[in-house]
């Protein structure tokens, strides 16, 4: 069958829509944290066609977004090493370091390359005996296993020239980390299905409880939006909070055991800086010393990397949700998508972003 | 909630490019945003002048009163990049043959005569621009045009890739055509020659890069007979633009611009092959950024879009043709497409360099 | 975060020490790890992120999930609800 | 000895070049006789076609009877790929411009137009890119042509050399004007608008890597205003040609060959510079092969020389004009050089790349 | 003052050639040894002004046509290697080992630099120290000490990546070889100019006085040329076999003792293989053995190179006089510039090709 | 062999351990060894090939020759001979 096409039947969105709107009574706020899902329902427009009741939160689940300047900025100094191939999954490539961005330092000389796999970062280290060849392993669980995979292939291949900069973090801490702040406004939550389809959502139940929010598990076709949306309501409106599954033809409650396994043994829980957030703690996966020969933050002295958000900047108040972008100072002045001083203003779909660009541009368009 | 405010959509892009404008780095050639700013800000500035300023494919002029030239010229020019320089559906010889072919004919010109400028580096197999050229020859033989002034310049290994080609191309105007990207007028029509995005991704698939085969092949192809049977029939056509690096949507966007109206397409019936489709759902790409070689915006009134259509579908390379959409006044500069499942979003203009996304 | 696409399992081979596969996403293939899928077979269908087969899909749960979704549509077609503004959002 | 053979002297060539026809090496980039039997091999049968074959700098044709046009159009292209970009007495833009309105001119044509692509290494500095285009602007204007249409590609750090140029012009070839590289005739005067290498000296001299200093100056300049008034008081030139790659003698060859006559010129009358002429002596270069960018061979009846000189020695780039021989039946296709001592040999053209010699 | 123009004016040369012209009496022949002055003579076309007596022939002093195949293609082998920064004087490039040249391999990738000075390669080395800098060191007397001067300071410097593939040549002993020959048929030399400027000519008195013949130091423009020429007419005439010099603003009997010092210092007599003619007995320079560690012969090892010279070649008679090129049986057939097979086809100004582009082109051009 | 011509020294410096200095070739100037001209001093003249000055050039050597060279030439010129010859020649 068509998994993709058959889940983006528009006929059939609209009908889930208008049980949707049958359905509710109220207003709510629900949080899509997966950034895949954010890009998913402003690409067809999704956000448009519910009720006005529903308000859909963009949560930070974003893996270029909210990899922390200190980060980068030691991605951009290690990529920078003339015995470096620093390879990268293409969107991290024009993410703003304090200064540079990849794409500046590779035409100023540095060897940066895009891949599609860290696999294939493997391949690259292994073509090149005589070279550095560093992966910058940002991602949610769901790119954790191939980038294990990766550091399992070159620890067979008795590879010595590949590491990882490690960045990854991690959904339910970023759960708690919101649900958890005095000001929280989110209602319910949909789940992000690819985290879930390797690790499951037998971690979410007690998140549900303890906060009282439904949680439903949601893919990414408009289809799989639609349903997961129409679950969350009606939890909602019935009052429960429940861990459901709208996309069960990935997903399973225990999720891929045999990649859980491999993270294990791969990576270990870590303190994690959120770009925006701040430090979440044990919030992100750093290597188990099984395997921190692989860790290019020590293989590589990149000197004490000095990095500091503008003091201006109010992302953590933004993206609870408790101010509005035009209320900071910096706002379309010193702070614009061109010289952004802090992640809402990085990401094209981050709140401030979208407000200066909507504000900027928009005036003239009415909604349909 | 946004409620009045649609979201803008500027390809695939997160997060936002940060801005370059110390060096050259690869998004200026990308053909969206940063080519025109760099255009605006280097170029345009430079060479100002009112031919130039039409921001066309092609440039339109006259010839000095005692040439008694009726009509006008048409003047093109692109320079050919690809790598690799062979790929499923043609190479860059054919690739540089019907860019240029097509720029000239954008003007509703008969495509006369072509330039053709080497930059090879040194080390290229003689047997390789053997096959160049003669992929030259059979693609301009198809467009009937004539190369008729060449140069070639070989540079030190390193310093080029294997083989560059410029072509530039002249084609006449014939007196009272008038066609040009600023031509749109609410309540015409938009049509598209088929279905999009198959050049990038067959070349994206040839350069092996991202490790995918994809069953596509280049749409390269000389649009001239298309376009000449098109204005056969639909003789007041406004606009004709091939959407090549940027995608549909970036060269919408100049076109909206130009004309100061608002162009609306149906995401449901934008052409896209299966396999275009399976590959950009794979990189995160947006079909409608992804470059064409062989693909005709037509921008025509109303009352003459089932006469285009009929013309285009008799016609190589326009069987596939379908109206996506239609002008309209507000908001000016400005592209909508209404979504699969009924929502409207702003079609920006590709951002930077189209990058494989995993998020 | 976290593109990820289905697509068919042609073929399975070890490389390099891991478990690898030819995936066929509809026209396209690619090379995928298929390590933390020890149970897959050729003509699986699995869902790939980053080269990586996160998990096998189920043909049947997406038959069930549209079979539910197609009967809530079927409701909503009988009470005739809503059907001017399924019409003005261009469809 | 060889007491009724006249001794070839094909450039500075010691030994005989290698027989390269397997890969592009640096000789087919010389504008010598590799790059004339790499057009005869490869693009020539290519692209066959009457108006190719013409073999001058420009192209040179009507348009279609229905666009009325008195005279003909001149179509020429370049593409420019100076390292370094800037050298004294000019820069890759001003030689884009000036060696295309240049070889438009050739055909005694108005250039008008010119196209622009420009081919940009990621990592370009846009200040760079700035300068350039202001000289291409100041070269336009000082020529009166107008830059109408371009086109941008960035390539990766690496697979270029900074910035590559071309550009494509086009003019007007007012009806009855007869200029050609196949009309020299016996008898003709055979002129040079001044001294000959500065250009390739000063080129060679900011590169940097053979460690000299030359008190040189880069010649390049537009030369369609001489042109221009030298027609005007000698319309019945035959030949304009500018001595570009390869030198005077690679193209008093072309031009031997073209017409089937004889030329011969007096090395006393050759006008260099005298720190050309040590640039030379150190390198062991013939001033004769080193490339110029603003020069003019003008081969014009002998009653009109007179004519010619005056009108060119009141012209800016003109006031060194000088007559530097003569147009003979025989041997036909020959260049020959009557030596400042009274002997007399053949000049052949450029074999490969000029290459510095210690013998 | 102006050294080169005095003596390049022509009416100058003409009148010495007038009294040229009323010294001789019967026919005389001379070979000027040098290449530098074959070029000059040439590029004049003074030949074409001397009177039909004299018969000037070409000695075999080109130090890149009489560099022999299996040092071009130890070149061509060493410059191949990824790490080798091959620099040479620029009119080696076009020099045909057995199936290549400098050319076709840098065009292959090969880093190959054309260098005006052995000084500047050593500045090469310098500046790229993880790479092996290889010179090629051709050349006769004059070139020696440029190259000598290169180890020397490669050494003071320290460099470990700089050394010299060797192939010096020298005169005496070719002129020995020439004269000694029993079919010799040189009444007269015209001894190279800036060999002498560096090695005086000392050494030639002996030579002039075993074979009885005059030997002129003669220079490089055409005045020095005609001066050189009359010179030795005038000994071949009176019947003496003194040596002269006509090159005396740069040349002096001892030579430059500095330059001789530092020769001997760097380099010692060797057997020597010259292409087209075979080995000459110490008739080469090496390095020695205080400097064998600059040699990329030592440094590099490339396999045994297996070269042999066409068995149809007959350049040693032809190079003697005793054959004219259209007598071989390879001539304009197997054998044409575009693929030469011996040394005297290789050079523009050698014998075999000279033939061979006259009748392929000339055949319609009179003497003026 | 053996190109080489001659220019003025216009500047003396060790570098690298080996006497170097700058030649004035006419408007043309040049780094050149001058390891093997221990008594050169700026103002003198010298030949250089390959990077390298080979000698010092005489001046006064030059004068006598093309003096000579002259008288040669005007006993020609007094004799009147080959005239015709020499004007053909193109001169
Ligand atoms: S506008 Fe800029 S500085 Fe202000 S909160 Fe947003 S990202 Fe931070
Ligand atoms: S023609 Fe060729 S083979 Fe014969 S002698 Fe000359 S170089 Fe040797
Ligand atoms: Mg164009
Ligand atoms: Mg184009
Ligand atoms: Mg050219
Ligand atoms: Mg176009
Ligand atoms: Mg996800
Ligand atoms: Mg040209
Ligand atoms: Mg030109
Ligand atoms: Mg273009
Ligand atoms: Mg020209
Ligand atoms: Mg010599």
């Amino acid at each position: 069958m068509e998994f993709s096409q058959a889940f983006r039947n528009g006929d059939l969105v609209q009908r889930v829509i208008a049980e949707i709107r049958r359905t509710v009574t109220r207003d709510w706020v629900i949080m899509e944290i997966c950034g895949g899902q954010t890009h998913a329902i402003l690409q067809s427009g999704l956000d448009q066609l519910l009720p006005r009741q529903i308000e859909l939160v963009h949560g930070p689940g974003c893996p270029v977004c909210v990899t922390s300047l200190e980060l980068i900025d030691k991605g951009l100094a290690i990529a920078s090493r003339p015995e470096v191939i620093f390879c990268s999954f293409g969107d991290m490539l024009r993410v703003p370091g304090s200064n540079q961005d990849l794409f500046s330092i590779k035409a100023a000389g540095a060897q940066v390359r895009v891949v599609y796999s860290p696999l294939d970062a493997v391949k690259i280290a292994q073509q090149n005996p005589d070279k550095q060849v560093v992966f910058f392993a940002i991602g949610f669980e769901t790119t954790a296993p191939a980038n294990a995979a990766s550091v399992l292939q070159a620890k067979a291949m008795g590879l010595k020239n590949y590491s990882l900069l490690v960045s990854h973090v991690c959904v339910p801490p970023a759960m708690h980390a919101i649900l958890g702040s005095p000001d929280n406004r989110v209602q319910g939550f949909l789940a992000a299905g690819h985290v879930c389809a390797v690790m499951g959502y037998w971690e979410y139940p007690p998140i549900a409880d303890q906060y009282g929010v439904p949680i439903v598990v949601t893919g990414f076709e408009p289809l799989d939006l639609a349903q997961g949306i129409l679950m969350t309501v009606r939890q909602l409106e019935k009052g429960t909070h429940e861990v459901e599954n709208a996309y069960s033809r990935v997903v399973t409650r225990e999720g891929n055991q045999a990649a859980q396994a491999m993270l294990r043994r791969v990576f270990q829980p870590v303190d994690r800086n959120w770009r925006g957030i701040g430090t979440i703690p044990m919030s992100g996966w750093g290597l188990t010393p099984e395997f921190a020969g692989f860790d290019a933050e020590n293989r590589f002295d990149v000197g004490h990397i000095q990095t500091q958000e503008s003091p201006l900047c109010i992302a953590g108040e933004i993206l609870r949700g408790l101010k509005k972008p035009h209320e900071c100072s910096a706002f379309g002045t010193l702070c614009t998508p061109d010289n952004p001083l802090g992640a809402p203003m990085v990401s094209s779909e981050g709140a401030c972003s979208a407000y200066f660009r909507y504000h900027r541009q928009m005036e003239s368009v009415a909604k349909k | 909630m946004t409620e009045n405010k649609l979201p803008a959509f500027e390809g695939p892009v997160c997060p936002l490019p940060m801005r370059h404008d110390d060096q050259i780095v690869m998004g200026h050639g990308s053909g969206g945003r940063m080519t025109q700013e760099l255009i605006a800000r280097v170029f345009a500035p430079a060479f100002s002048n009112p031919i130039l300023a039409q921001s066309n494919d092609f440039a339109s002029f006259p010839l000095p009163a005692d040439a008694a030239l009726k009509g006008r010229i048409s003047l093109s020019t692109d320079s050919h990049i690809v790598s690799p320089l062979f790929f499923s559906g043609g190479d860059i010889g054919r690739l540089a043959v019907c860019g240029t072919v097509n720029d000239v004919s954008m003007a509703g010109a008969l495509p006369l005569y072509l330039t053709a400028g080497f930059i090879i580096e040194e080390g290229l197999p003689v047997e390789t621009l053997e096959r160049v050229t003669a992929s030259m020859r059979a693609a301009a033989q198809e467009a009937g045009v004539q190369i008729v002034a060449g140069d070639t310049k070989v540079v030190e290994r390193g310093k080029a890739d294997g083989l560059f080609i410029n072509t530039a191309g002249i084609g006449w105007i014939p007196d009272g055509r008038e066609i040009g990207g600023e031509l749109a007028r609410p309540g015409d029509a938009v049509i598209i020659s088929g279905a999009l995005g198959d050049h990038g991704i067959a070349v994206l698939s040839a350069r092996g890069e991202l490790g995918f085969d994809a069953d596509v092949r280049s749409d390269v192809a000389p649009l001239n007979k298309l376009i000449q049977n098109l204005l056969a029939a639909a003789p007041h056509v406004h606009v004709l633009r091939d959407p090549t690096r940027g995608g549909l949507a970036t060269t919408l966007n100049e076109i909206a611009q130009q004309s100061q109206v608002c162009i609306e397409i149906r995401e449901q019936d934008v052409p896209v092959h299966a396999a275009v489709r399976a590959a950009c759902d794979m990189l995160g790409f947006d079909p409608l950024y992804v470059a064409n070689e062989g693909k005709l915006i037509v921008i025509v009134p109303a009352e003459e879009a089932q006469a285009a259509l009929d013309a285009m579908h008799r016609t190589q390379y326009g069987e596939e043709a379908v109206r996506i959409g239609q002008v309209k006044a507000d908001p000016a500069a400005r592209v909508l497409m209404k979504t699969l499942i009924g929502g409207t979003r702003i079609l920006d203009v590709l951002a930077g360099e189209m990058l494989p996304r995993i998020c | 975060m976290c593109l990820a696409i289905p697509g068919k399992i042609t073929e399975i081979y070890d490389q390099n020490s891991l478990r690898m596969g030819r995936i066929d996403f509809g026209g396209v293939t690619r090379e995928a790890c298929l390590e933390a899928l020890p149970e897959a077979k050729v003509g699986d269908y699995t869902i790939v992120h980053a080269g990586f087969a996160l998990n096998l899909l189920s043909e049947e749960e997406a038959r069930e999930t549209l079979d539910t979704l197609n009967e809530i549509a079927n409701i909503e077609a009988e009470l005739g609800l809503d059907d001017t503004e399924i019409s003005s959002a261009g469809m």
